[in-house]
């Protein structure tokens, strides 16, 4: 029997991203809202971060603040990886749950529960399959990813490195992996290195919005869109113009304003103690159905509510999702 | 040795050595890597160098009156943040209009630098470590986590990157380039020729002296920095051109970027000396380690910066090395000719 | 002789009275200066003189007082409003440009020369304002490789070469021998038979004498007189300023016999500087280097300091070859030398007096775990004070706000208390007044007479004379001869520095 | 040294209101545990921003601080994983901090390159050796003591770090004031050319404080690794600008010779509770940064303004 929320209850939030400033976060942040309003919250929903430049000093300074104001819990996109674990684990101490989403602790300490957007090794099975499709089957690709520390980026590529190994995927070789450190300069750079190292080279594959569009953008410069394709992770809006040219003919990504609402949601039945926020626990998340937690299977240790699923953008959808 | 050392001007010299550091690099890259030498690299290169030479002559400029700006990363998030968004909002624009916005925006951002340190009298590294924080504020608030998008801008805009002003065999000189290319000249004529530029280099000789001299110091670096500002400004025009998707982030570390090719190019960080050819030898220095390193096959990725690095300190260190070198050897040759009583003796003689 | 002047003053001051913090620089100084007039100024160490041209020339601005051109009220808000009224100056400490060439240098206050620049004109140009001035001097060369007499030509040719009603020169002479006086000393009456009204500071007498019509004494900021040349005899001018008598040279103790031999240089050589240079030294005994400006006698001041250590030649201690690469080791020798560039080598501008005089010997003041014994310190600044009679109201002043004379017996302060066995003085007397000049001629023969083997380096000829116990002459980087002082007379040295005569035939 | 106080006063008022104003806005503000947190949470940097202090005075600068903290940490991650024992590593990655910082003195003082140029290529270089050892991995399960060191209260509430720092300050306050060697450090800051002249060994100056600085960077590198018990290539990037600005603001002069220790502490603190407060009033990202960069204006501009507007009031007497 899945638990639904007792709404109007009193709950302080945070909501915690990667940094301020860029869009996907922000959409994370109307669907919170969403929610938070749905619940009647009394409590307060706070959207605080950190800049780009001073992303891991600021995450556990944010953490630090939210345990010492008392908050009851903090919803955040990891990007300091276990640099992370003591901050939440005092905050956990000292009564503030921490729910992550869209990255969360590698180790799981500290953590409740993670918010997955859609399972890490689904997305590397994606990754493979859009490869698959727009190289024919075979030919070499290389990966232009976000910085060697980006942890989903780690997990995702290893998870799509696992996939390649089926026979499906034999005729295709994956070369390089470069980092671009998720500037747009960098990743623009790296892009046209990778044409230049590898002659044969037939897809780049980004698994970072803004390397996708760096990519996409190089090679539509330099007129290699015919024989270098560029996929990925990206955002609609920013890839419309390449899918629609063809330069970047396929991406995925998934609804960020769901997975802010669906954070919100398990976040709030945490704090209010409506469930524990252990393994079994089912529960009613407004407009999106029933959802459970259940073991990470892409990490060691931890727990994960899997939202799922994601939506693989072509030509004949991307300008309706760019809207 | 030879006669033409002695008549060689120092900063000639500077420049000289620098270019037989470059050129060193080049043949060791060429050894390197396959396909080195193609008009290919060329045009990598070439349009990679464009975004950050513009930077680093309003840099260097700012240099020479022994200041910095260290805000010129911001400047560029800033104005290609709000050009892209004039541009989505009127698409129409003249495409000299909108360079003239570009320049504008950032020759008024430049204008507040200036203004404090020229007439606030505040250090420039501490109003520009403040701006540059200030500056990304700004941006951020204003563009409220919304990013620009190439699909928005005009076709123009998006083609520019790729534009070719004219090409020599397989090797184009893109517009982008061209646009650096032109700036360089303009300011390496104005510095050279112009009466009025020379007062960039009184004042960061000797501050002291230029007061006493009758320069109006404040006007010069407060010029200085309105030029930082525009270079800037121009930059970030042509970073939206070239990237097309903008978000809080553009521009980030193109401080530390610009004083690094500026040094490298020879310009004294203690103001007063340097040439726009030691910074586009400098720029394109740094420039061409950096993306030869990224098609060294031989180099794993994370191998890349340390070798950067290293590579940066040795370049430097050999420019150094061979520029102390000729100017030994320069001396020497004229007080042997001098003993030898074959040059004109340096002073008086009654 | 100077005609009586009956044009009016092209520039007036009125009740003119300035302070900084806690000095009083100037108090009610009143002078005007006539077309076609070579005026003096003269006073001791921080009288005021070079505040009270500061004002004139806009660098400064009175707290009271008034400024009048030609009649017309004027402020002088800065140095340009200054050059646009035609008031120049060259300042006590040479300002150059060191990045800029010396035709820059000299053309860069000059904004008449249209847009461009035109280099060949201007290297053309500068050339001959340099002739004028009777030196040689590559104008295509950039400022910062100047000895600080060259730099000092590089300002006076900036100042002839505009075209100015009144022209100020702060100690023009402070560092420049007699050959370059007399060439400057031609210069200024030329521009006086032009109208140019010229203002001269100097603390050389001789010159006062030689050059100006009237002469103006300024005391403790203060005006004391203003007297027709012919009316004023030196020892009247010297009361004027100090305010008491005072002896002019304290003469020189009767050579006696000297002690151990100290120094034995031989064949010394820095290659492409100097070369040929050797003498010997004597416990007590002052040797004096002198030659015209650029002779290259501060580069063996150097050599045997280690800052440029000798390529080749041999340095002798106390009969012991010595190796001499840093000034670290020629210190730990016993050796000490008093810059001739107190600006830019001699004294931490920025930092107290306290720390620039402990500065070469503050191995002496740590105690344990190497800390400054604060006390003592206080202490040695304050005896120095005493002796060197330093002119301030706290020995916790910066340097940088003493007037130039003081700012000197600072760093000789400095030296002294290292304690030297041979101490190496560069132009000792630099721009110090009449009365501190004959202190430090009373240290430096104190000193010898304590045993301490000298060197001093110098361009003022009389300085030499009194001095010395023997005299050598340098010509462009070569020995040209030693003389012991009975047989040196001003002409022999000048002329053999200038090459008029064979160097055999010292 | 009249002005200087003048400075260290002005910091001071910004220091009280600052308090005054934090602690009406947050009831948390003045709690111990807030305050220690405060210092925690920044206490890598501040204890980097002493000895950069030194480094300014002597009118060089160390850019490759926060490289070096990144290279000390993944050394330390890298070393443990290799299997050695914490005990050993600790040392052995102080003694990398004290070669990083030899290495940068042989260019500077040796060869003779600027110190801007030196460390920001080795900005780019001890960063690319931590990329070097760690690649794309991250490093945890450090053992507890280590941890502990980096978490736990050593005596009453106060952490080592806190300790390391106080410390530290104390050193440096007596050998910069007090001891021959600041007074050189000072005088070379003024004009190395003067110290030169006068004796003083200007290149072995340099390159000792080049040295100690890369040691306390790795040292600061290897208590931040303690306080977040785990290791990434990317520890403490960006850290430079932050130290910088902390030392600047306390009133050091870029060109060196000017700024006492005490002005770093007030700014440090100034800086930190400035932070905390905003923090605790949900100011969080860019806004923070924008506030203190407009301080760090402010600070310099502000007296300057009422100083020529109390000049003017005097006709005619605008000071040079
Ligand atoms: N910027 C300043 N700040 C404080 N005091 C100053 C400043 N400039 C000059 N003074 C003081 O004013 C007095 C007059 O100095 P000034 O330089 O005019 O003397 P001077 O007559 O030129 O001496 P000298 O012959 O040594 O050059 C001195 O006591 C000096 O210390
Ligand atoms: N061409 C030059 N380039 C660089 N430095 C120079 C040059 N000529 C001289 N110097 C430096 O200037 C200082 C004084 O030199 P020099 O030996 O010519 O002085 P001097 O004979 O004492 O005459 P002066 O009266 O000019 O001091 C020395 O430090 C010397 O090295
Ligand atoms: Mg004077
Ligand atoms: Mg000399």
């Amino acid at each position: 029997e899945p638990v639904t929320a007792t709404k109007g209850e009193s709950v302080n939030m945070v909501l915690l991203p990667k940094f301020l400033g860029i869009l996907p976060f922000d959409q994370a942040h109307r669907g919170a809202q969403e929610a938070h309003a749905e619940l009647e919250n009394k409590g307060e929903l706070l959207y605080v971060g950190p800049t780009p430049e001073n992303s891991v000093a600021g995450q556990i300074e944010i953490m630090t603040t939210a345990a010492t104001q008392g908050q009851d819990v903090v919803m955040l996109s990891n990007n300091s990886g276990d640099q992370i674990v003591p901050s939440a684990q005092a905050a956990q101490e000292a009564g503030t749950k921490v729910v992550t989403w869209d990255s969360p602790i590698p180790s799981a300490e500290g953590e409740t529960v993670f918010v997955a957007q859609v399972d890490f090794n689904d997305i590397g099975v994606v990754m493979a399959d859009m490869a698959h499709n727009i190289m024919g089957g075979e030919g070499e690709f290389a990966i232009l990813s976000a910085t060697p520390d980006a942890a989903n980026q780690n997990a995702w590529i290893a998870a799509m490195e696992r996939a390649l190994e089926g026979e499906k995927y034999a005729n295709m070789t994956l070369v390089d992996t470069v980092y671009g450190d998720d500037q747009s300069e960098l990743s623009y750079n790296r892009a046209l290195a990778l044409v230049d190292k590898h002659a044969n080279l037939k897809l780049i594959m980004a698994p970072t919005s803004v390397g996708i569009v760096s990519a996409a953008k190089a090679m539509q410069d330099e007129g290699l869109c015919d024989e270098i394709k560029v996929s990925g992770l990206g955002v609609p809006a920013e890839m419309v113009s390449y899918t629609m040219n063809g330069c970047a003919p396929e991406f995925a990504l998934w609804s960020f304003v769901d997975l802010g609402y669906l954070t919100y949601y398990t976040s709030y039945l945490i704090a209010t103690g409506a469930i524990p926020g252990n393994v079994g626990d089912e529960f009613e998340a407004g407009r999106m159905g029933t959802f459970s937690i259940e073991e990470d299977p892409t990490r060691d240790a931890g727990n994960r509510v899997l939202m799922g699923p994601f939506t693989v953008y072509n030509a004949d959808n991307v300008e309706a999702a760019a809207q | 040795m030879t006669g033409w050392l002695q008549s060689v001007h120092p900063q000639t010299l500077r420049v000289t050595a620098l270019a037989l550091v470059l050129a060193l690099v080049i043949l060791f890259f060429g050894s390197q890597i396959d396909n080195y030498y193609t008009a290919r690299m060329f045009n990598r290169i070439s349009t990679s160098v464009a975004i950050i030479l513009l930077i680093a002559i309003g840099q260097a400029l700012v240099v020479i009156t022994r200041n910095i700006d260290l805000s010129v990363g911001s400047i560029v998030g800033f104005t290609a943040y709000l050009v892209g968004d004039l541009l989505v909002a009127q698409p129409d624009l003249h495409p000299l209009v909108v360079v003239a916005a570009a320049m504008a925006l950032g020759t008024a951002l430049g204008a507040v630098n200036g203004l404090l340190v020229a007439y606030g009298r505040v250090p420039a590294i501490i109003v520009t470590l403040g701006t540059l924080a200030l500056y990304r504020t700004l941006l951020v608030e204003y563009s409220d986590a919304r990013s620009i998008t190439t699909a928005n801008l005009p076709k123009w805009v998006v083609e520019l990157p790729q534009a070719t002003l004219f090409s020599i065999g397989n090797l184009d000189i893109r517009v982008t380039f061209a646009i650096a290319l032109g700036v360089a000249l303009v300011v390496h004529l104005a510095l050279t020729r112009l009466r009025a530029a020379r007062r960039l280099y009184a004042v960061g000789s000797n501050p002291d002296a230029a007061a006493i001299a009758g320069i109006n110091a404040e006007r010069v670096v407060f010029t200085a920095f309105l030029l930082s500002g525009a270079l800037a400004g121009l930059a970030g025009f042509v970073f939206l051109a070239r990237f097309g998707n903008i978000t809080v982030v553009a521009g980030l570390g193109f401080e530390l970027k610009s004083v690094a090719a500026v040094v490298v190019g020879g310009v004294n960080i203690f103001g007063g000396s340097g040439t726009v050819i030691g910074v586009v030898l400098g720029t394109t220095l740094v420039d061409v380690i950096d993306n030869s390193l990224t098609r060294w096959a031989l180099v794993s990725e994370f191998w890349r910066d340390a070798l950067l690095g290293m590579l940066i300190l040795i370049a430097v260190a050999a420019d150094t090395l061979m520029n102390r070198y000729l100017d030994r050897l320069r001396r020497r040759r004229h007080m042997s000719e001098l003993s030898a009583g074959t040059a004109p003796l340096p002073r008086e003689t009654g | 002789m100077p005609e009586p002047v009956l044009a009016p003053p092209v520039l007036t001051l009125a009740g003119v009275a300035k302070s900084f913090a806690l000095t009083a620089a100037l108090a009610d100084v009143s002078l005007e200066l006539m077309p076609g007039e070579i005026h003096a100024l003269v006073g001791e160490n921080g009288a005021g003189k070079s505040t009270l041209i500061k004002i004139m020339t806009g660098v400064h601005q009175p707290d009271e007082g008034t400024i009048r051109l030609a009649g017309t009220a004027v402020t002088i808000t800065d140095t340009q409003a200054a050059q646009r009224l035609g008031i120049a100056a060259i300042y006590q400490e040479p300002m150059v440009f060191p990045d800029l060439d010396v035709a820059e240098n000299i053309f860069i206050s000059h904004r008449d020369q249209g847009l461009l620049m035109d280099w060949r004109r201007l290297h053309e140009a500068a050339s001959s304002q340099i002739a004028r001035l009777g030196v040689t001097l590559d104008v295509r060369r950039a400022a910062s490789g100047l000895t600080l007499a060259e730099q000092q030509t590089v300002e006076i040719a900036r100042a002839i070469s505009l075209d100015v009603k009144v022209l100020i020169m702060d100690e023009p002479t402070a560092s420049l021998s007699a050959h370059e006086v007399a060439r400057l000393m031609a210069i200024a009456r030329t521009l006086k038979d032009q109208g140019v009204a010229v203002l001269y500071i100097t603390h050389r007498l001789e010159e006062v004498f030689e050059l100006a019509d009237r002469v103006t004494v300024l005391r403790d900021g203060r005006h004391i007189s203003t007297r027709p040349i012919t009316e004023v005899t030196p020892d009247a001018l010297v009361r004027d300023m100090v305010g008491r008598a005072v002896d002019h040279f304290v003469p020189k103790a009767a050579a006696g016999p000297h002690g151990e031999l100290v120094l034995r240089v031989r064949g010394l050589a820095r290659e492409g500087v100097f070369t040929g240079v050797g003498f010997d030294l004597h416990a007590g005994e002052v040797l004096c280097f002198s030659g015209l400006v650029g002779s290259r006698r501060t580069d063996i001041g150097l050599a045997l300091f280690g800052i440029q250590p000798a390529t080749t030649g041999t340095i002798e201690l106390d009969g012991r070859a010595v190796l001499i690469e840093s000034p670290e080791a020629a210190m730990r020798h016993g050796i000490a030398y008093v810059s001739e560039d107190r600006r830019k080598l001699g004294l931490a501008m920025a930092l107290p007096i306290t720390a620039n005089i402990s500065l070469a010997s503050l191995r002496r003041l740590l105690g344990k775990l190497g800390l400054i014994d604060r006390r003592a310190e206080l202490a040695m600044a304050e005896k120095h004070k005493e002796r060197l009679n330093i002119r301030t109201h706290s020995v916790a002043l910066e340097v940088g706000k003493l007037s130039g004379g003081n700012q000197q017996k600072v760093m000789l302060a400095k030296w002294l208390e290292t304690e030297p066995r041979l101490l190496i003085f560069d132009e000792p007397t630099r721009g110090i007044d009449v009365g501190a000049k004959t202190e430090v001629h009373a240290i430096i023969n104190d000193l010898a007479a304590q045993g301490v083997a000298i060197i001093v380096i110098s361009s003022d000829l009389p300085e030499v004379m009194a001095l010395a116990d023997r005299v050598l002459v340098m010509r462009e980087g070569r020995q040209m001869g030693i003389f012991a002082i009975e047989d040196a007379t001003p002409e022999g040295i000048m002329s053999l520095a200038t090459g008029e005569r064979p160097a055999d035939a010292a | 040294m009249r002005r200087l106080v003048r400075w260290e006063l002005l910091l001071l008022v910004i220091l009280a209101v600052t308090i005054v104003i934090n602690s009406a806005m947050s009831p948390m503000f003045l709690t111990i545990g807030n305050q220690i947190n405060l210092f925690q949470l920044s206490i890598e940097k501040i204890i980097v921003a002493l000895m950069m202090t030194l480094v300014i005075i002597n009118g060089e600068i160390d850019l490759s601080v926060a490289s070096m903290m990144g290279l000390a940490a993944c050394a330390f991650g890298w070393l443990f994983q290799l299997g050695v024992p914490a005990g050993v590593a600790i040392p052995m990655v102080l003694a990398l901090g004290l070669l990083g910082g030899a290495f940068n003195a042989f260019w500077i003082t040796v060869i003779g390159m600027p110190s801007l140029v030196v460390t920001l290529a080795m900005l780019i270089g001890f960063r690319g050796m931590a990329r070097i050892l760690v690649e794309d991995r991250g490093i945890t399960g450090f053992p507890e003591w280590f941890n502990a060191l980096g978490q736990q209260p050593i005596l009453g509430p106060l952490p080592l770090a806190l300790l390391v720092f106080a410390v530290l300050f104390v050193i440096l306050l007596v050998v910069l004031h007090r001891s021959g060697f600041g007074r050189k450090v000072y005088v070379i800051g003024n004009s190395a050319e003067v110290a030169r002249y006068s004796g003083v060994a200007v290149p072995r100056v340099k390159a000792l404080l080049f040295i100690a600085s890369g040691f306390v960077a790795s040292l600061a590198g290897l208590l931040y690794t303690a306080r977040v018990s785990a290791v990434r290539g990317d520890v403490a990037l960006g850290f430079e600008l932050d130290i910088i600005t902390m030392v600047l603001l306390g009133g050091v002069s870029i060109f060196g010779g000017k700024g006492t220790l005490w002005g770093v502490l007030l700014s440090i603190l100034i800086v930190l509770n400035l932070r905390n407060g905003m923090a605790l009033a949900n100011i969080t990202g860019h806004l923070q940064t924008g506030v203190i960069g407009l301080l760090l204006i402010l600070s310099v501009l502000v007296p300057n303004l009422v100083q020529s507007a109390r000049l003017s009031f005097r006709p005619g007497s605008a000071a040079r």
